[in-house]
């Protein structure tokens, strides 16, 4: 009998490389952490939780072709499109060099023009509407690819999110909106933020297709935006997924979690999608000891370059602070 | 040369863009088969069909936001805000995300775009279809606002916002829509984005100013001129970011400024004008700064009796020269 | 056999009341076409063919205790709250005594304090946050009023409907929000406008009910607003209601109708609710010739006597433009 | 006299009015059980229970929007922006609603909300975490725009705006927070709102600035006197709408004037106060008006170089008044 994967059509080479991108968030992502603790980087925000949610969706996407709207805890989306751990060490300590900004935004605040990684911001939501811009582009210049975009749950309730999606779904966009709902807004649990039993059922709103899946399930994932890709190169329009986890961390490394219980926390490791994909990939026998050590000393030492090579990189010079405010 | 109106030359401006460069396309409320609340697209949708002109769901954030993606791609859009008031559910994305995108990406995206609005009173609009609401956005570095006095200038200005590559505000005053006619080259020009235009030469008095009260100083200035008095005026055009050389050139000429504009005067454009004034060529002063504006009101009210008080006007304006003349 | 307004317990009184309001209503209106065409006043925006959800609305809110958020088409809703013909008439003519707005803002602009008639302004949906604020304070004062907001179909598009209706759904606030769905948002038509399949199907995305109605029926809006208030007094909170019906006049007077048939036109008019209103109370023996012609006499004259002291009404003193930006 | 740090000179005055007038009520996000991300909050809503103390969806317009709904109906809101960046969202409400309901309604409704916000730079915030925004707002009737330089005022101020009748932006500034402390008695007392504060004399120049550039100036100030040079310097504190007299009275005082702002220059307040002394007391001037100001860049940057370079700093103030002083 077929495993999951295969039924998906994913090769077993597939799988492991949508683990191993898995990995590399969750590694990349705790480095930082200790960089905070240690003085180091002033700020980070975390992906821990929901990698299972953004591999899994990148690994459905053309990574070739199709346009991201990345918020700031994607960054299994950004190592997926193409983005190096170099590149977001050296966003992290803030140097000349970051690809994103040139060290001029906080970490987490993704675009890379060249893997198709559109410039985000702050206030929650905007992408939304810039994602289905970029599918407006697509069926006017009638090119194949699709637009993805990622917000938080608590972000649905934005004016933006309604505006956006209805516009998507009068002219039947191809634009993939994909709501990480990791049960807290900063503090604001769920039931104080949505008045809906779930974030998908809003897709009626827009007239397009709507699927809440697992989000500690990378396969699900995979699943869920494979189908809606599909749709939306068919002249189908958008979908909107919620894909369910739980967030491991603190909101940010300013945050100090004073508000939610320990045990809800320690409760929601238990599906840690790192570690159940792992024992799924090792129970279909792919994942084998020796390679697990390989990957985890490759990561290492990946991550351990990149941060030396960040740290030593310089900042930009003062004045830089003038450059690029129109073009020149 | 053809005399046209001043929504004519919009129209013209618009059409010819959109035979240029089939990148450029128009949205916003009502822009398609109706061509327009003012019929600033008129005949558009029929020559270049719907995906060209295209009518959006009654949502101003979208239609920035999704033109600013749009823009982000590579497209050209030119989005119409039907009511320069009405552009405020807007400001999130005009602000942190049009304005901002070249500078947070370190110059690797852009959002070559032009929102298009028509403002300003003296039409019985009442508080919400009256407004100037270009100093919401004239402290916000990455913007341009431009705002022609009339329709030569507004053909070549907009031809110069559309085929810009950043993101440009483009403020149309609705009562000169029709009132103002004056001869437009039907060929292809652009005017220069971020310079001010001399629109009279004088040598008394300098008035500064922009938009519809380009024509009330004008006015003024033909009867001015009559008693002897001469005045230089100097359009702003361009309102953000200011062309700090020709106001001070202006100023610095006759040694006696005033400042007009038809937003209530607190806050307002000429504000800043009068801070680099101040800076840059205070002792070329004969007389202090003189400004004219609309009372300190949050908007121009419908009843003709107030609508009136609020408005400027050209006898505002001559009275207001004169003193300054005279001082 | 019972007939259908006993059936909801309105009493023949009862619904002579609506329809006398719902005609008033249509009167005021035609009153001030006629004004504008002779270029008495500059502008008018119409009730016309959204009169029965207006008044059906009304008469099953408590008018003594329940706020109102008009939208500019609500003529039938602000004479039912107890505005008078001469306070509408003062209005259009943007005189002194206009207690909207002492002749500040264009008519429709609704407001009344006394009458517990919102103020509102021109940009549209703005007034939706705000009823859920009254509504929100009549749950903190453990107040029994409901706040009755209404806005076209187009407006539902804007983020405020969206941020508004969520916050009400959390918090399961007394607020009905009534769209009055008349096929235009100016000369889009409603499938340029909105995604999805109706308004109402919206509610989902607010935890509430929401259910769609006949707009030309009053005695259908009457019921779905008596139950919706009755749920939002037992504390069950807010419902979305959608009255289907279509604009018989141009947007406004300044609006050309270009862009719509005149047979589409026609053949809405077959359903005026103010003629099968009254063709019901006529079938019921309750609408009697004599009745009607006393009716229509009696709002001749209340149209006619507004109009003439209106129009002799003084305008606002210039200076008074200065006065009221904030508190004395 | 208690010494408190700015933030605990917030939360008591909120605490204060809770405890006065229970109508008052605070509604943001995460102000309830975080007890706000700055901890302004801080034991509320274990004081006041859930509906005093409101944990909203994140949805600023709806804040600002329903917030303005309860203040029309009899409450007295005090809405919390998480971030002053992110009460661009709300502008629609604030400008269209808050502002203008007293207005076009004729004195019918008013709106007597508080809407308080975190702004500025210089805390690692990078462009979206570190705006000044009054400017935005400051050319808008109706409303009036607070931004206290220090606890004391802080307090004073806060509860004045939470009892006035019509909507005050009440902005913060957010390294001010725990950086600044003094005493603050914890009796109840208001100050004006609308009045501009002497705080400290001088004769030889004169600083007119507010916020945590208050603070610059007066370090500036110390350490310029030791040189001989005698500032004056006036706080604001209100900016909108501007108090126009004290300002004359500063700058006519010494006759040399340095307006100093953390926002990006060119629209910025300090535009408007240059232009109200260049009309009135131009002849009183002994040198050109000096502005320091941020950098027109859309925001400020997050690597530690150029965020330095985009902030006013104690230095860069000395340096200014210096030129200033010796002009
Ligand atoms: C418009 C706006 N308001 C407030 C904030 C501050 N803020 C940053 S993240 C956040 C919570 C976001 O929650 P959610 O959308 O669920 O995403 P999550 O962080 O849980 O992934 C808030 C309130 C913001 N960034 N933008
Ligand atoms: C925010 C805003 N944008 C645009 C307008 C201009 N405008 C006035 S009414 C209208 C159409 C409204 O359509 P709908 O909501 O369906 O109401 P209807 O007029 O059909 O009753 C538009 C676009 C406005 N008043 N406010
Ligand atoms: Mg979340
Ligand atoms: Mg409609």
């Amino acid at each position: 009998m077929a495993n999951r994967h295969t039924k998906l059509g994913l090769s077993d080479q597939e799988v492991l490389d949508i683990y191993k991108s898995m990995l590399l968030a969750r590694k990349v992502d705790e480095r930082m952490w200790l960089l905070n603790r240690s003085g180091k980087i002033p700020f980070t925000i975390s992906c821990q939780g929901q990698e299972a949610a953004q591999v899994g969706a990148s690994f459905a996407l053309n990574k070739e072709k199709d346009y991201v709207a990345p918020y700031y805890r994607d960054l299994g989306i950004v190592l997926s499109f193409g983005m190096t751990v170099r590149d977001i060490m050296l966003f992290a300590f803030a140097k000349a060099e970051d690809p994103n900004s040139g060290g001029r935004q906080m970490p987490g605040h993704f675009g890379q023009k060249k893997n198709r990684i559109i410039t985000g911001s702050s206030p929650v939501t905007t992408q939304v509407p810039h994602a289905v811009g970029f599918a407006l582009a697509a069926k006017m210049e009638k090119k194949d690819f699709v637009s993805f975009v990622t917000l938080g749950e608590g972000s649905s309730n934005q004016g933006d999110f309604h505006e956006g999606l209805n516009f998507a779904g009068v002219h039947k966009l191809p634009v993939i909106t994909m709501v990480e709902n990791n049960q807290y807004a900063i503090s604001v649990p769920l039931h104080k933020q949505i008045a809906s039993k779930n974030v998908s059922v809003r897709s009626v709103s827009y007239g397009m297709e709507g699927i809440t899946v697992d989000g500690n399930d990378p396969l699900a994932v995979y699943e869920a935006v494979r189908d809606a890709r599909a749709r939306a190169i068919a002249g189908e329009g958008g979908t909107l997924i919620e894909a369910v986890s739980y967030r491991f961390t603190a909101h940010s490394s300013d945050d100090d979690d004073n508000y939610r219980e320990k045990e809800e926390i320690e409760q929601a490791k238990k599906q840690d999608a790192i570690v159940l994909f792992a024992n799924y990939l090792r129970e279909e026998k792919i994942l084998t000891v020796e390679l697990e050590k390989k990957m985890t000393a490759e990561i290492n030492s990946i991550v351990n370059e990149a941060t030396d090579y960040a740290e030593e990189a310089p900042y930009s010079m003062p004045e830089d602070t003038l450059k690029y405010v129109y073009e020149d | 040369m053809p005399i046209m109106s001043y929504i004519q030359a919009i129209t013209l401006a618009l059409r010819e863009e959109m035979l240029r460069d089939d990148k450029v396309f128009i949205l916003g409320e009502d822009v398609g088969k109706k061509g327009g609340v003012f019929r600033a697209t008129d005949g558009l949708y029929d020559e270049f069909g719907e995906y060209r002109v295209l009518d959006t769901p009654l949502a101003e954030s979208a239609i920035a936001g999704v033109g600013i993606g749009a823009a982000m791609y590579g497209m050209r859009p030119v989005a119409e805000m039907q009511f320069a008031d009405f552009i405020l559910p807007a400001v999130n994305q005009i602000i942190s995300e049009a304005a901002k995108t070249r500078y947070r990406s370190n110059n690797d995206w852009s959002v070559p775009i032009t929102i298009r609005a028509p403002y300003g009173g003296g039409v019985h609009g009442a508080l919400y279809h009256s407004q100037s609401v270009e100093a919401i956005f004239a402290n916000q570095p990455g913007l341009k606002i431009v705002m022609p006095s009339g329709p030569y200038d507004a053909k070549g200005l907009l031809k110069a916002a559309i085929r810009d590559n950043d993101p440009v505000l483009f403020f149309e005053h609705k009562r000169a829509y029709r009132l103002l006619k004056e001869e437009v080259p039907d060929d292809d020009y652009v005017l220069p984005i971020g310079k001010a235009d001399i629109k009279r030469e004088g040598t008394d008095i300098t008035v500064i100013t922009y938009g519809l009260c380009v024509h009330f100083a004008l006015q003024a200035a033909e009867k001015l001129a009559e008693e002897g008095i001469s005045t230089h005026i100097l359009d702003l055009r361009t309102v953000y970011p200011l062309d700090k050389e020709s106001i001070i050139k202006a100023a610095s000429k006759t040694g006696k400024v005033l400042l007009i504009t038809e937003d209530n005067l607190e806050g307002s454009i000429i504000g800043e004008v009068a801070a680099i004034i101040a800076e840059n060529c205070l002792f070329d002063l004969d007389a202090p700064i003189m400004r004219l504006a609309g009372p300190d009101v949050p908007a121009m009210p419908y009843a003709p009796t107030m609508e009136k008080y609020f408005m400027v006007n050209p006898d505002k304006c001559e009275k207001a020269m004169r003193e300054l003349a005279e001082f």
